[in-house]
């Protein structure tokens, strides 16, 4: 081991909550340190052609004003939210082993090749002739992810996972209304994320339960009984949220295709799968990829994402509009196509993602994204089995890219998942994913991902073992933390008892 | 690779702790057959020089982004956006989290985004706004959704068809699976370009869900909101204002003035590249009073344990995680960063700046309808209108070729989405035009037309 | 005021030393995670074309390797700076009101354009036909600063403020050397910045100290008794490092015309000149302006920066090489001047500051100039009058655009400027320049610039007001800043007593 | 304006304060025939839009930035610079900082500086490395008047007539103003393009004060250093190295390794744009037991009051805020950002990559050089090189300009600065350049040469 990971677990520590809490790090709303006549930005003045906006509009289309609307100096607004920014976790600074969310390594270079003027500054409604580069990269990503998850075809349109698994959902239902069936039930596991049944009641579909079995994963024979000819399909996370392989998915598959029902795979834990298996083998009909996990495109705090979805020859004729086609003139859009959906968004989806994600695609290769998976799945596996005497794992059955952990503290000590996940937060670390799968009391789901040194893992695990013992030598330590963050604990019911969810001048 | 630190040693030695010899033993539980077809046939991977050298070469086919004088707009428009909202965007600890589950390691974000509600909400003159949505299509088609919520026994929307082509496309899509729902398509009047009230009127009846109509429309034409929302409200329904030009916002009669429960809208105006189309910014504002059928993220202003102001995720039992197959929707990553940058921009322009600028849109397209009015071009509507117009040109799309000729994009056709506007153009003019631009605009279509 | 003018004094405090100390903000040293094998590039493999690089040169002329250098991952490498970042204040996101060093607003368009492939491409022998668009910069900048300072030539060649002293003298030398005289004495003010004798002693110039009356300024009659044939020039900063206009520079600059001795301006504090006054029309003979204070180019923690001399006509002959002329071919540089004291560095001088410095003049325009003098002189005046009385100015003439505060707390309680400073830390703001000028005993050298907000400037005056008390009530407190920042109070004495100034294994 | 933050009532509060009712009387004092003069004749200002097109416009003005295959080289080289290296550099927190005066609120910049020393000593093979200069070439400079320092007695630079000109230029300039010092200029052999050893032991006497060699030199030719060192120590005088191509030290031995006492150089290719030849970075490295005259800032670790360890600038008597006209240099503002490049560059390319690079440069410039053998254009000097070598060309210059008509820039013409070496080409190649390019520009050279 080399220095850095021998080194003593180091915490932020800082004084009792009194004093630590009057931290100048707390910065006013941005409304609050503005100031009459104050400006960010000087507009370059009225030509002379004519009247004023305002006046060749006439008062009654404008508005007086835009009262309480920020007043500051671009020198105010930009250390504003610099400061802003350092209360902020990231996964550039922190580790950030979040569950189910892929927190990797996001590259500089890609923000860098979004950014180049020829995509930054093309318009969406630019001539196709225009835009041959733009429209290459489509077509290159779209191949590149076919071959990655050995699907026919690929539509880079859904803004993130839950649009892309709506998009399936709805490519489903109008496949099946073609074939003259209205099959309006869709089965899920019990483990699955919440947006797949979200999107199941978006989609028209009546959403039925399949319990995983106590090993966490799917039993085809359970799949068997519940598949009648009012299943219009199935959604599988695969690997599941446990983490786990499902083994029987291609018996899953069978069945259902026997019965004419679809599989639909939620390929968000994709970081598993890369050169490992593919889900177009697995019998999927439809697989939606999250380019911000598994394709490196950066979370920026929530977004934005894209969820390209990737479809069977059967489904082609569905996907979304408009579809990218090579003409001998060049690429162009074809809005010609009498079974598709239709569209869930403007324009030709989150390009700018597509960009970082081709970007990735590019620097790592076939073998790089083999390599990336099975380095994400020894992560997991080895902090699994490191922790294995105080946080045992919630299933027998191997890991892939993540483990689900359970512990017993709240049993000996009373303290809560939640209270571990803010204690590690004065260690500088970003607590796991918790409470999820809900079929894991306590769950504590862990995703180190292949960027990740085994310094960093190392140091993790020794956290989570001190925290451990701390729990039962210390627990009030627990229950009071996080102290180092800018804020204690948050009162999350004050906010839902009496929602404020704007500033307004009384609030000060 | 260089992304990934594990060198032979952290290999062996983390494999060891697994009781594992070999990486693909940690697969072998993978079906065989699964794992023999799995190879990914791509190129191998490629130095960030190579990368950026091929990826630039595909960026510079694009001579649309450069080489043109461009009245591009038809829903996304051509603005300038100051570096600061750049260096902001770029920070790290923004672009690098996620979505902030944990309060007290996101206040950066949550921070941010509650401004962002507020400006949003300031802008709309409504009560409240969420943390954003995928982009404006999406967010009007959630919001017909978040009306069927608010009135489950009614069935019609009043779709205006001066609505964004995409817009309607998208709510038409969402809508598709719900049953029991009828969209009737209200035309506009041939001559104003705005929705045609009496039309409208006919359709407002008791089963009149809501009404959707653009602000400014498709046409770039100024709707007569307070009009559309006093029918719509007599027949007890829900009115919702769609605006892709979100700067139209800084200048225009805010909805909620005029009486607009739910006022959705693009943010791609504030701050965001045009980047081909996305990423863009949905903004939704409503009631405070329909906040449980609201759609996406909110952040809300609480305390922390020693009273300090804080802010977090709330409401959240609306959403998926919580509320799972009877969520009010299914997003979950949102667009975050972008409603990061338009918070930055905004409060850069404040509250004259975003006023002038608007003014200044607005003037510099009156300016460009004039030079073509004067070279025998004429507005296709009489409405009166923001930064964009619509003009009639013999054999639009032959003009709209020879003005590509002289490195102009002149506009966008409508023919293909409005058949019965056979020569019309959508011409846009923000601040990035400059006045010499518009007489060349004039000559080149005036030639083609003749 | 404003809510946040309003709002209480906010400061940072922490635990007892013990905990706080222990701050996860510490970051090994690059080399102490580094870990064999790793890397954070990959190259391109070897063409084929023949032997490898070290076979080619053979194993006599190339090392074995680069024992002890770093192995991380791009983000690993990543990350550690980020983190290190974290531990620094800078003017974007504290108030750093350093005296004589302008900390104002460093525009962040000014960096973009220094980065268009243009200019950040462009190699500095490309063919001048090639590069016009950069002469033309070159041109127009050169311009302007001679319009702002009202002399008639402009080098960019300096790379610093210190190098345009060396560059002035060396050519104050060979003017009087062409003119068949060897003046070998230069008079400096006893308030000047050290390198102004440091350059003096680097152009073989011997100093003689100029005494400043009581009043803070340098009276004519002085220097009349100082200057003789011997004295090739004086140096003088204006406004000088007390803050103070030197009202008789007119006189000062005949006196020494009229005896053949020249004047040279430190334009370091420009910035209170903006159209106020033109060091040309002071009499100045040779000015150096330093672009990284009054033109804005960000500090950089210590650079780059870049210090262009203006001259008048008969000094311009003497200017270091190369000249940008201009021809009908349009603009080139004159490598022919016989008279040139030659060069300094290589090439065309630190381009990239000039284009930073261009922009921002462009920004502010002579009016917005004019206007950035006045905003900062006001804010100087502003905080010397409001901290008056615990902090009374080491002088009773007007201030320009900075002050210097003296403070009688090492005699009432024995807390010395140093530890002011150091407690300033705690919040969140940088100390100013302290203990220069040197005349000034225990000085606080006080510099708002004009981006800085009257909120800004309240906050800092209520905390130094705060300071002056608690200095009074709780002096320990003082002695123990800073608490907040990441290490408490660095050992200079140890460092420069067993200087440790590199990393090695052995030391870890 | 919006770089100020003042509004109207914050000017006239704040005069209040002061006892003024107008700005310009707090200038009341300043003599009025000055300020009378003192209105600055330049444009109004422009808004961030305005400027960024104009400037972007004279950034277009460059073709030879972009659109030609470049081999030139001539101190400054053509590397690529990984993204993470502007991403650390972009940092606000390092990029608005000041020199580290407060070590407690610069532990960022201290801790980076010191990581650089480190790292110039490991690449040079010394003991101890400043925290960097301005360029090369002034690098160089210092590094003569510090060895000055340690001998004072002594009068001789010896200075190889192969270091390039621009620094012996410089070398000059710094030692113009001393008086006693005599530069002595060191012929190359005609037949290697290295410093004539048998010269250089001509002039090793006991006046020698130290021997300045490039290495590699200006033609790109490795000097035989250690031969130089010995030469030079045997007359007890001090040896510098000068290095422009900082990468050749990723494969060459280190300067300290053969006898080298003093080794400074240029770091602009660690991860410096090339930005028309600035901001650049000087390196200098050399003995502890000369550090009391080593010239510019040192940052050394220590502890703070609870022991943790620390970084701070130390050895600060040396400087001259603190001896003023007895300093060691005059030097205050460095090149500290340019510096932070440099360590990151050089932590990314780590131990291996560096190398591998360094070798790749190796290989393509003697790929360069055999295809221009081949096409019967021949090497001037036959000593061994790293990625630059001169080659002669009939009417050099003529040569040049016919390669530019076929976009390429074949080198940099030495007849200027070597009349003796008329017909004579600096030819530079590096990963940058691409093995296809080779065959064009022997075709263009061999053209011009018939
Ligand atoms: C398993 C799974 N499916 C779907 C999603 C939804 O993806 P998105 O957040 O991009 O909408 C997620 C994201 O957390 C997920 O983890
Ligand atoms: C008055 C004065 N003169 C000269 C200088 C030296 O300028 P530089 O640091 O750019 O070499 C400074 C910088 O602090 C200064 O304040």
């Amino acid at each position: 081991m080399t220095a850095a990971s021998k080194s003593p677990i180091i915490e932020i520590k800082q004084a009792p909550a009194e004093s630590s809490r009057q931290s100048a790090q707390s910065v006013p709303l941005i409304f609050e340190h503005s100031s009459t006549g104050r400006h960010g930005v000087d507009i370059a003045v009225h030509t002379g052609s004519g009247a004023r906006g305002a006046d060749i509009l006439g008062a009654e289309l404008c508005r007086a004003d835009l009262p309480e609307f920020p007043e500051l100096s671009e020198p105010d607004v930009l250390r504003h939210f610099l400061r802003l920014s350092q209360l902020n976790f990231g996964q550039a600074l922190q580790f950030y082993p979040l569950g189910s969310c892929t927190m990797k390594y996001n590259p500089v270079v890609n923000d860098e090749m979004a950014a180049l003027p020829g995509f930054a500054r093309l318009h969406p409604a630019t001539p196709a002739h225009l835009a041959q580069g733009a429209l290459e990269l489509i077509a290159r990503m779209e191949a590149a992810l076919a071959e990655i998850t050995g699907m026919d075809s690929v539509s880079l349109h859904p803004a993130a996972g839950a649009q892309g698994e709506l998009t399936g959902l709805l490519m489903i239902r109008a496949y099946h209304r073609k074939a003259g069936a209205a099959r309006h039930k869709v089965i899920i596991p019990d483990t699955a994320h919440g947006t797949n049944p979200a999107s199941c009641t978006h989609a028209g579909f009546e959403v039925v339960v399949a319990k995983s079995n106590r090993r966490g994963f799917l039993d085809a024979n359970e799949i068997r009984h519940l598949v009648d000819e009012d299943v219009a399909a199935m959604m599988v996370t695969n690997p599941n949220t446990m983490g786990v392989f499902e083994p029987e998915i291609q018996e899953i598959a069978a069945i259902l295709h026997e019965r004419g029902a679809l599989l639909y795979i939620d390929g968000a834990n994709m970081n598993a799968l890369l050169g490992v298996a593919k889900p177009g083998h697995m019998g999927a009909d439809i697989v939606q990829l999250n380019l911000h996990k598994t394709f490196s495109t950066p979370h920026g705090g929530g977004g934005p994402g894209a969820g390209p979805v990737a479809v069977k020859k059967p489904l082609e004729p569905f996907l979304p509009m408009p579809r990218l086609m090579r003409t001998e003139a060049g690429y162009a859009f074809d809005e010609d196509r009498p079974d598709s959906i239709g569209r869930l968004r403007s324009f030709h989806g989150n390009f700018g993602m597509v960009v970082r994600g081709y970007a990735y695609i590019l620097a790592l290769g076939g073998d790089g994204l083999a390599m990336a998976s099975r380095l994400a799945i020894l992560g997991a596996n080895y902090i699994r089995k490191r922790l294995e005497g105080h946080f045992p794992s919630a299933t027998s059955e191997p890991s892939m890219h993540e483990c689900v952990l359970s512990h017993d503290l709240e049993k000996l000590a009373h303290i809560s998942t939640l209270e571990i996940a803010k204690r590690l937060l004065d260690f500088g670390i970003h607590p796991p994913t918790i409470y999820f799968p809900l079929v894991v009391p306590g769950a504590l789901m862990i995703e180190p991902t292949e960027t990740e040194s085994r310094e960093t893992l190392d140091r993790f695990i020794e956290t989570m073992d001190r925290i451990y013992s701390e729990a039962l030598s210390d627990p009030e330590r627990i229950r009071n933390a996080p102290q180092s963050t800018p804020v204690s604990r948050v009162d999350e019911v004050e906010a839902a008892r009496r929602p404020i969810l704007r500033w307004t001048r009384s609030k000060i | 690779m260089r992304y990934m630190p594990q060198t032979e040693a952290d290999i062996a030695a983390m494999l060891a702790v697994t009781g594992k010899h070999h990486l693909d033993d940690l697969i072998a539980h993978v079906p065989a057959n699964l794992r023999k077809t799995a190879a990914i046939n791509l190129d191998p991977g490629r130095t960030e020089e190579a990368l950026t050298v091929e990826i630039s070469s595909l960026a510079a086919c694009n001579a649309g982004a450069s080489s043109y004088t461009s009245f591009l707009g038809a829903g996304y428009y051509r603005h300038f956006i100051p570096a600061a909202v750049r260096a902001v965007t770029a920070r790290a600890e923004f672009a690098t989290s996620y979505t902030p589950y944990q309060a007290e390691a996101s206040q950066g974000t949550t921070q941010a985004i509650f401004e962002f509600q507020t400006l949003i909400a300031q802008l709309t003159g409504l009560e409240v706004a969420n943390a954003g949505m995928y982009d404006g299509a999406s967010a009007a088609a959630e919001a017909v959704l978040m009306a069927r919520r608010l009135l489950p026994k009614r069935s019609v929307v009043a779709l205006s068809r001066a609505v964004w082509p995409d817009y309607r496309a998208t709510i038409r899509t969402y809508l598709s699976a719900l049953d029991g729902i009828e969209i009737v398509e209200v035309p506009f009047d041939d001559k104003t370009g705005a929705t045609d009230i009496g039309a409208l009127s006919k359709i407002a009846g008791d089963r009149l869900l809501c009404t959707v109509a653009g602000y400014p429309n498709a046409f770039g034409v100024i709707e007569p909101l307070g009009t559309i929302s006093d029918i719509t409200r007599r027949a007890g329904a829900i009115t919702i204002s769609v605006t892709a030009e979100g700067l139209a916002l800084g200048l225009l009669r805010a909805p909620g003035e005029l009486g607009v429960d739910i006022a959705v809208g693009e943010g791609q105006s504030f701050g965001l590249p045009l980047q081909f189309g996305g990423p863009g910014l949905g903004f939704m504002a409503g009631r405070m009073a329909h906040i449980r059928q609201m759609p996406g993220r909110l952040i809300g202003q609480t305390r922390d344990r020693d009273g300090r102001r804080a802010f977090t995720l709330t409401l959240a039992t609306r959403e998926q995680h919580i509320r799972r197959e009877r969520a009010t929707s299914n997003i979950c990553t949102n667009h975050s960063l972008c409603a990061l940058a338009a918070t930055v921009y905004l409060s850069l322009m404040g509250r004259h700046g975003l006023r002038e600028l608007a003014e200044r849109n607005v003037e510099l397209a009156h300016q460009a309808a004039a030079t073509l009015e004067s070279a025998g071009i004429h507005r296709r509507f009489s409405g009166p209108f923001f930064n964009e117009f619509v003009v009639n040109v013999q054999n639009g799309t032959a003009a709209i070729d020879a003005a590509e000729r002289r490195q102009i994009l002149a506009g966008v056709a409508l023919n293909h989405d409005y058949p019965e506007l056979k020569d019309a153009i959508a011409v846009a003019v923000t601040e990035m035009n400059h006045p010499e631009e518009f007489p060349r605009l004039a000559a080149a279509l005036a030639e083609a037309a003749r």
